[in-house]
């Protein structure tokens, strides 16, 4: 275990800058969101949960696939085509295909909360199983994670219902776990690329016991028995559960409220849905993935039309999705309980509200046996 | 509350309404979600406390085409949302009650939030007769906030406490206004354009391109938006470039331009705290300059400044003159 | 940037032309012979009413430099009333424009009658140097465009 | 995919000289859609439109590119051409490199450039074109002249000899217009009411024709072929019928002093009057601004004397509506106000005059009975000056631009017969050119120079100042003398310049007819449309088109009349397909697009609206062909893009402004 004075926080950050894109929480016209770091940018590291999950970090909410542009070149006459017509030409067309550069840089991700490299795990499971997509899996290979403990959680916060542990990111999928206690940050590498990384900042750090953040940890974990949602249950929930939820008359009234925007899409740490565009430019198009919502009308809009056509089959789709298909297919939940939703939903619609109206249907139909 | 309550549910009984549109409880106890009551039984979970920020007017359009007369619960403001649907042929009149229920300016969970209020197990002092300051009983220690630092931005420049339509009144109202409703676009006005720029740069680049301000918002109504259809080849999803979310908030905010109450739902919901109500309002202060003080909602036989016209209008030269002094 | 060879900057320039009134100044300034810039490039609309908001931005977004709109004088529309509703539509969208930082001069709209081929030039030319002041439109335009 | 052919034309050199057509040939072949592409010295000709229909029929093509001249001028000819060909006439577009490029471009590369980018825009909207079908609408068998001057009443009598209905709308309460004003007309000298009045007889008599007087169009909407129209017949308080013209209530008027218009306010008029003695219809009007009867409530002379009993204070006004296939405007002129032109002493001096009052001086109805004299002491002059171009050809802005064309004769004229009446009279004309175009013009010209001597000075009048004997001085300048004059006279005669009827703007307005700077009506094409105003079936007639003469006057009635005719003789019109269209799975029946409808053509109606996952009835709005005139004023107002134009759709007008960025 090493540390650092918060008061040197910034020469750290300068250090691993030097080698290392550094994508960490900055404050931003008053919101804290994962941005590049600057020499002058407003670090957020207390800020519980930035607005949108650090998931841009390894599947950004846009990117470039590969750019095409038609050019016009000069041709030999061997080549000529076209000599019907009046004109003579020396010129011919020809596409030119680049793809985008996979990621070939090292990167870290730094602050990054145990819920969302809980749900890093969960786009793992979409991205890096067959067909492996390139792009996430360059970024994964090429991204440090340093996980913060969650200094105070907050009553949105259920992660411990989905196995997260706040308090502890030592247990995350991580390269190097930290916790703030007293103006110190505390840090321990629990991988091979988190030693790496702890080498290459050494200098910057100091030897330290365990016992300040051991009392962080006891800390959390009792702050987490308090909060209301941690003791939501998911009996009913996860594999198999299909036939059982699908027709529930429960989403009938649940979605109402929804106003089929993207908000818990694009803040949820683990939603992966795309689509992938054509975007004309100059003299050629470029092809971008960017994400997409299943929330909205035009999810998966073909030519015949939709799948899905109304907005509580939406809705549906969104919490099947997380709580019964993905567990189906990959053995895991597809929510980490990180509360983004809760906090942001503008109708209060959230996950949670969805687990309980169903705790709820099924007391009252106990109720009437 | 609960002779709303009592009232609605004679409503529901006498058959007068067949369902009641207000606010359920929520999880927590600042977040009440709007919901369709269809039985007196049911009301049991009506809430109506300063968090019941929601505008209900727009889920009015799908309500008025609904079998039977729906009970809506409008606050003043919302009422101006709803006559501009009116005006628009997108309620019905007939098929609505509307309950116009006293307001003393909703609040704003963030305002706690910023104050470090956290890990809220319970809140009081919120509803329409409670006192002026809120209570907050949180696993950090208990806090408290003043009811006027708690308010929506929206409801410092409350447009006042009048129902525009109603059937009945419930409820004593408050005129929220503190400060005028024009001051902060004044302020913007009166930067320089490049500080106007990198303001509006540095609050859009936060856009993530959710449609909430645009899918809550009870005047952007179209059954396909502008930006989801292909006829201007503008179907985008990310925030691609900044100009995008450049583009999509002026036409938005152009579309909406004269049929804008200044409601202030798009501010309220979007999860960047964008302050688009900014844009908005700006078209209603210039629309109110040039061609006469106009405000949507308040008439729904008004005709819209911009389907309409004199000859003597200002000539569109009039922007450079005003802003280069 | 676009620049010709001397370095000069060329701006790009969008010109919405009303079919009755500008569109035909546009051709009377031609057969008078009256030249203004290259650099201006005219789109026929039927009515400067037809001009739709999203039309200037895209203009904007692929990279001109400046969007000028003309149509018939106010009382003179062909179809009575459009450059009414343009001059309101336009009035808003420029400030709006204005307001979030874009440089005013970038924006105009002009009232060109078709027996008024030289006040057409005129235009033109004035708004081609106003354009060639205020250099190249940095604050809109996607940056993809420039691939 | 659509399969396009690029034809770019060389118009002789007026576009090859400056842009280079086999490079513009060369580059938009490359462009998406293009399969054909080629160049030909002028395409608008019989070889030109036979290879364009060549190509449509050889290499399959769906869409037509033409770069040449301005699509106002080819546009019909090549679609023509195409529909000929087989292929949908809408399927064309033109690229103007002609007016908007060679023209005005003198760098070959810059212009070439130009070219292909303008060619580029166009390929791009063919690509998104859609074949469109032109509907039909029915043509009503009536002409509507507005106007009851000589112009107004040669359109009307020629139009109604044809064999069709017409209306003359007159705001006067008499036929006859600034020509029944006239004393003489040049170069025959022949009198003016002498050829005038049985034209006006003939138009009263005509079965076909039906003159308003005393009337104004009020309201016009509708289209070629279908124009309504309502007619403000204002109270004439006189019942045409019952009157026979007798007279004797204008001479029993007690009250007299009121300015008589036709005499140019040279004289008085009684409350009850008839402008002229020739007037056509012979009734008189109450002017009710000045009769004691609607004044004081006290009189009531007239009616007691008149013995056909057609006086009728009631009389309210009436509009009346009509429909129309074809409207003429012949609104004539009026001379310029004189207050900007104070140095000649106009308002100061009653012996400064108008040519149009010396015109009434010199004519026998006129105040003087004919008898020229002074109007300030009724005795005749001995020295004449006459001032040329007062306000014409001006070069700031207190007059016009133009030349008024007829001054310069109708001076001649007026020398000439104050020479040959009162020889005694000197006569000097200041004048800066003499212009005598026309048919024995100059001869008449020389005459009043040879013949009757009369003093032509080239030079300017710079002031004219009265003096305290009553006479006026004239200081002006001779410039071919180059010496200062300073001369006294004893009446001076302005040739005040001629500007359009002061009513034209609201008139024009109402038709949506567009006007020129100084307010005459625009033509359809200057040179080869002149007697059409750009609006479908409005057509030009007389002095509300530019300067002119009586013959070319009478010319151009006729000339309007003959195409007025060639539309009445037929029975449907093609409509223009390019209007709007609403898609009403993305309408929201909110009607905003209705309210900006300048033709009421955007009605609601509940609809079974089906797609994918919809099955509704909604409120949507429908798009009433007919009326559309296609300007899209709905589709800036509609904020979905549900209602968009044919045409001109927003993907069309998109990828323009997509390929001039490019």
């Amino acid at each position: 275990m090493y540390k650092i004075s918060l008061d040197n926080i910034n020469s750290l950050f300068a250090a691993i800058a030097e080698s290392k894109e550094l994508f960490l929480p900055v404050k931003k016209a008053g919101q804290a969101n994962y941005a590049n770091w600057t020499e002058d940018c407003e670090v957020a590291l207390d800020s519980l949960k930035t607005v949108k999950s650090p998931k841009d970090a390894f599947f950004p909410q846009f990117e470039t696939l590969y750019k095409v542009n038609r050019k016009i070149i000069p041709t030999d006459a061997s080549e000529e085509e076209g000599s019907e017509t009046l004109v003579e030409t020396k010129l011919r067309t020809k596409l030119e295909i680049t793809p985008t550069e996979l990621k070939d840089k090292d990167f870290v991700v730094f602050g990054m909360k145990s819920c969302d490299v809980k749900g890093i795990e969960a786009l793992d499971k979409v991205f890096l199983t067959d067909p492996v997509d390139n792009f996430y899996k360059a970024r994964r290979e090429h991204g440090i994670i340093v996980a913060l403990a969650c200094h105070e959680p907050e009553e949105s916060c259920f992660c411990t219902v989905f196995g997260v542990d706040p308090a502890d990111p030592s247990k995350a999928k991580a390269d190097v776990a930290t916790w703030i206690v007293d103006g110190e940050l505390y840090w321990k590498a629990i991988s091979e690329k988190g030693e790496e990384l702890t080498k290459s900042v050494a200098s910057l750090l100091s030897d330290a016991a365990d016992d300040a953040a051991d009392a962080e940890i006891s800390n959390i974990t009792n702050i987490m028995t308090k909060l209301p949602n941690t003791k939501l249950s998911l009996e009913g929930w996860g594999e198999g559960k299909t036939d059982e939820k699908f027709n529930s008359e429960v989403w009938n009234e649940l979605y109402k409220p929804c106003l089929g925007c993207g908000t818990c899409t694009f803040v949820c740490p683990t939603c992966q849905c795309y689509d992938i565009k054509d975007y004309s430019t100059k003299d050629g198009i470029q092809r971008y993935r960017c994400w997409d919502s299943c929330m909205y009308s035009d999810f998966t809009l073909m030519a015949g039309g939709q799948n899905r056509t109304s907005q509580v089959q939406r809705f549906r789709q969104r919490f099947m999705h997380k709580l019964v298909y993905f567990p189906d297919r990959y053995g895991m939940y597809s929510c980490v309980g990180c509360g983004r939703c809760v906090d942001k939903c503008p109708q209060s619609l959230n996950v949670v509200k969805v687990i309980k109206a169903f705790e709820n249907e099924k007391k009252e139909a106990g109720a009437n046996v | 509350m609960q002779g709303l309550i009592d009232r609605l549910s004679a409503l529901l009984s006498d058959g007068t309404v067949a369902r009641v549109l207000g606010w359920k409880k929520g999880d927590m106890p600042y977040n009440p979600e709007p919901h369709m009551f269809e039985t007196a039984e049911s009301l049991k979970d009506f809430v109506y406390d300063g968090f019941c920020g929601a505008n209900l007017s727009k889920m009015m359009i799908e309500a008025s085409k609904l079998e039977g007369k729906t009970a809506v619960c409008l606050k003043p403001c919302d009422s101006y949302s709803f006559n501009q649907l009116i005006r628009e042929h997108r309620v019905d009149r007939e098929n609505a009650y509307i309950i116009g229920v006293g307001c003393r300016g909703k609040l704003d969970i963030d305002k706690a939030r910023a104050n470090g209020i956290k890990g809220i197990e319970e809140v009081s002092g919120t509803e329409l007769d409670g006192p002026d300051s809120v209570s907050f009983k949180t696993i950090y220690g208990d806090k408290e906030m003043s009811y006027s630092d708690l308010l929506l931005g929206r409801c410092h420049v409350c447009k006042g406490k009048e129902h525009m339509i109603y059937d009945e009144l419930w409820g004593e109202s408050k005129d929220t206004a503190d400060s005028e409703r024009f001051d902060e676009v004044k302020a913007l006005e009166a930067m320089s354009p490049a500080e106007r720029f990198e303001f509006f740069k540095k609050e859009l680049s936060k856009c993530i391109r959710c449609n909430a301000c645009r899918n809550v918002c009870p005047a952007c109504s179209c059954r396909k938006c502008a930006f989801d259809n292909n006829n201007f080849d503008s179907q985008q999803k990310a925030n691609v470039d900044s100009f995008e979310e450049k583009m999509f908030h002026i036409i938005r905010a152009f579309h909406v331009a004269g049929r804008c109450t200044d409601c202030g739902e798009c501010s309220r919901v979007c999860p960047e705290g964008i302050p688009l109500h900014l844009f908005n309002r700006k078209f209603i202060k210039d629309i109110d300059e040039l061609y006469g003080e106009f405000q949507a909602g308040k008439d729904p036989e008004a005709q819209s400044p911009l389907t309409d016209y004199t000859f003597e209008d200002c000539e569109p030269g009039i922007v450079a003159e005003r802003s280069n002094g | 940037m676009p620049m010709t060879e001397n370095g000069e900057f060329r701006p790009l320039i969008v010109a919405f032309c009303c079919n009755w009134c500008s569109y035909a100044g546009a051709d009377l300034a031609g057969s008078s012979r009256l030249s203004y810039p290259a650099d201006v490039k005219i789109i026929r609309v039927p009515c400067s009413g037809r001009v739709n908001p999203m039309f200037i931005l895209r203009a904007f977004e692929r990279g001109a430099d400046g969007v000028i709109i003309c149509g018939c004088h106010p009382g003179d529309c062909h179809y009575t009333s459009g450059n009414y509703f343009a001059r309101r539509r336009m009035t808003l969208l420029f400030s709006m424009l204005d307001y979030i930082g874009v440089e005013n001069g970038r924006t105009r709209v002009e009232w060109v009658s078709a027996a008024e081929g030289a006040k057409f030039s005129a235009t033109m030319n004035e708004f081609v140097e106003k354009i060639k002041s205020l250099g190249e439109n940095v604050r809109l335009g996607d940056l993809r465009c420039k691939d | 995919m659509q399969r396009i052919g690029v034809f770019v034309c060389h118009c002789g050199t007026n576009i090859a000289a400056t842009v280079d057509v086999k490079k513009v040939v060369e580059l938009v072949r490359f462009e998406p859609g293009v399969v054909h592409a080629e160049d030909y010295p002028y395409m608008c000709s019989e070889v030109g439109q036979q290879k364009i229909a060549e190509a449509i029929k050889e290499k399959q093509l769906t869409g037509v590119v033409v770069c040449s001249c301005s699509p106002r001028m080819h546009e019909a000819t090549f679609r023509n051409c195409a529909e000929k060909a087989g292929l949908n006439p809408y399927m064309v577009e033109v690229a103007n490199i002609r007016e908007h490029c060679s023209w005005i471009h003198k760098d070959m590369e810059e212009a070439t450039k130009k070219a292909v980018i303008l060619a580029r825009a166009a390929i791009a909207k063919v690509n998104l074109n859609t074949p469109l079908q032109a509907g039909e609408s029915p043509v009503v068998k009536r002409a509507l002249v507005i106007g009851g001057g000589i112009a107004g009443i040669q359109t009307a009598i020629d139009i109604a000899e044809a064999g069709y209905k017409v209306d003359i709308v007159e705001k006067t309460p008499s036929i006859g217009g600034r020509m029944s004003q006239l004393d003489k007309t040049f170069p025959t000298l022949d009198c003016s009411s002498c050829i005038l009045t049985p034209k006006m007889v003939e138009v009263s008599t005509h079965p076909n024709i039906t003159i308003h007087t005393y009337s104004e169009v009020d309201k016009v909407s509708g289209f070629v072929g279908n124009f309504t129209v309502d007619i403000k017949k204002k109270a004439r308080s006189v019942d045409l019928d019952k009157c026979t013209g007798c007279g004797v209530c204008q001479q029993k008027c007690p009250m007299k002093k009121v300015p008589n218009e036709f005499n140019r306010e040279l004289n008085t008029r009684s409350a009850i009057y008839t402008p002229f003695a020739q007037a056509v219809p012979n009734v008189p009007v109450i002017d009710r601004e000045h009769c004691l009867m609607f004044k004081t409530g006290k009189c009531g002379v007239c009616s007691k004397v008149c013995q056909a009993g057609a006086v009728d204070y009631e009389q309210q006004d009436e509009i009346i509506t009509e429909k129309y296939g074809a409207i003429v405007v012949a609104t004539g002129f009026d001379i310029i106000k004189l207050d900007k032109y104070d140095e000649y002493a106009y308002s100061q001096s009653p012996d400064v005059i108008t040519s149009l009052e010396l015109e009434r001086i010199m004519n026998a109805a006129g105040p003087t009975n004919g008898h020229l004299e002074r109007m300030s002491d009724h005795k005749p002059p001995k020295n004449m000056v006459f001032i040329q171009c007062v306000g014409s050809r001006c070069a700031d802005h207190r007059g016009k631009s133009y030349c008024s064309k007829i001054c310069c004769m109708y001076t001649a004229k007026h020398a000439m017969l104050i020479r040959d009446k009162y020889p005694d009279v000197n006569v000097t004309v200041f004048y800066i050119d003499v212009r005598t175009p026309g048919k024995n013009f100059d001869e008449f010209y020389r005459r009043a120079v040879e013949q009757y001597h009369v003093n032509y000075i080239k030079g300017q009048v710079g002031k004219v100042a009265p003096q305290p004997d009553g006479s006026l001085l004239v200081q002006g300048v001779d410039l071919i003398d180059n010496k200062q004059i300073v001369m006294n006279a004893d009446m001076v005669v302005l040739a005040a310049a001629i500007e359009p009827n002061p009513d034209i703007r609201k008139i024009a307005t109402m038709l949506t007819a567009s006007i020129d700077t100084n307010n005459f009506l625009t033509e359809a094409h200057a040179k080869l449309r002149p007697v059409e105003s750009p609006t479908a079936g409005i057509f030009l007639s007389g002095v509300t088109q530019g300067p002119k003469d009586i013959p070319e006057t009478v010319s151009q009635a006729g000339a309007a009349a003959v195409k007025v005719i060639g539309l009445l003789a037929k029975d449907k019109l093609k409509t223009n397909p390019c209007t709007a269209k609403c898609d009403v799975m993305m309408c929201n029946g909110c009607s905003t697009c209705a309210n900006v409808c300048p033709y009421g053509a955007i009605t609601y109606e509940d609809q079974e609206v089906r797609g994918p996952g919809v099955r509704e009835v909604r409120r949507v709005a429908q798009v009433n062909v007919a009326l559309c005139q296609g300007c899209g004023a709905c589709t800036g107002a509609c904020p979905s893009g549900a209602m968009d134009l044919q045409g001109f759709s927003n993907r069309q007008l998109i990828s323009e402004v997509d390929a001039i960025c490019r």
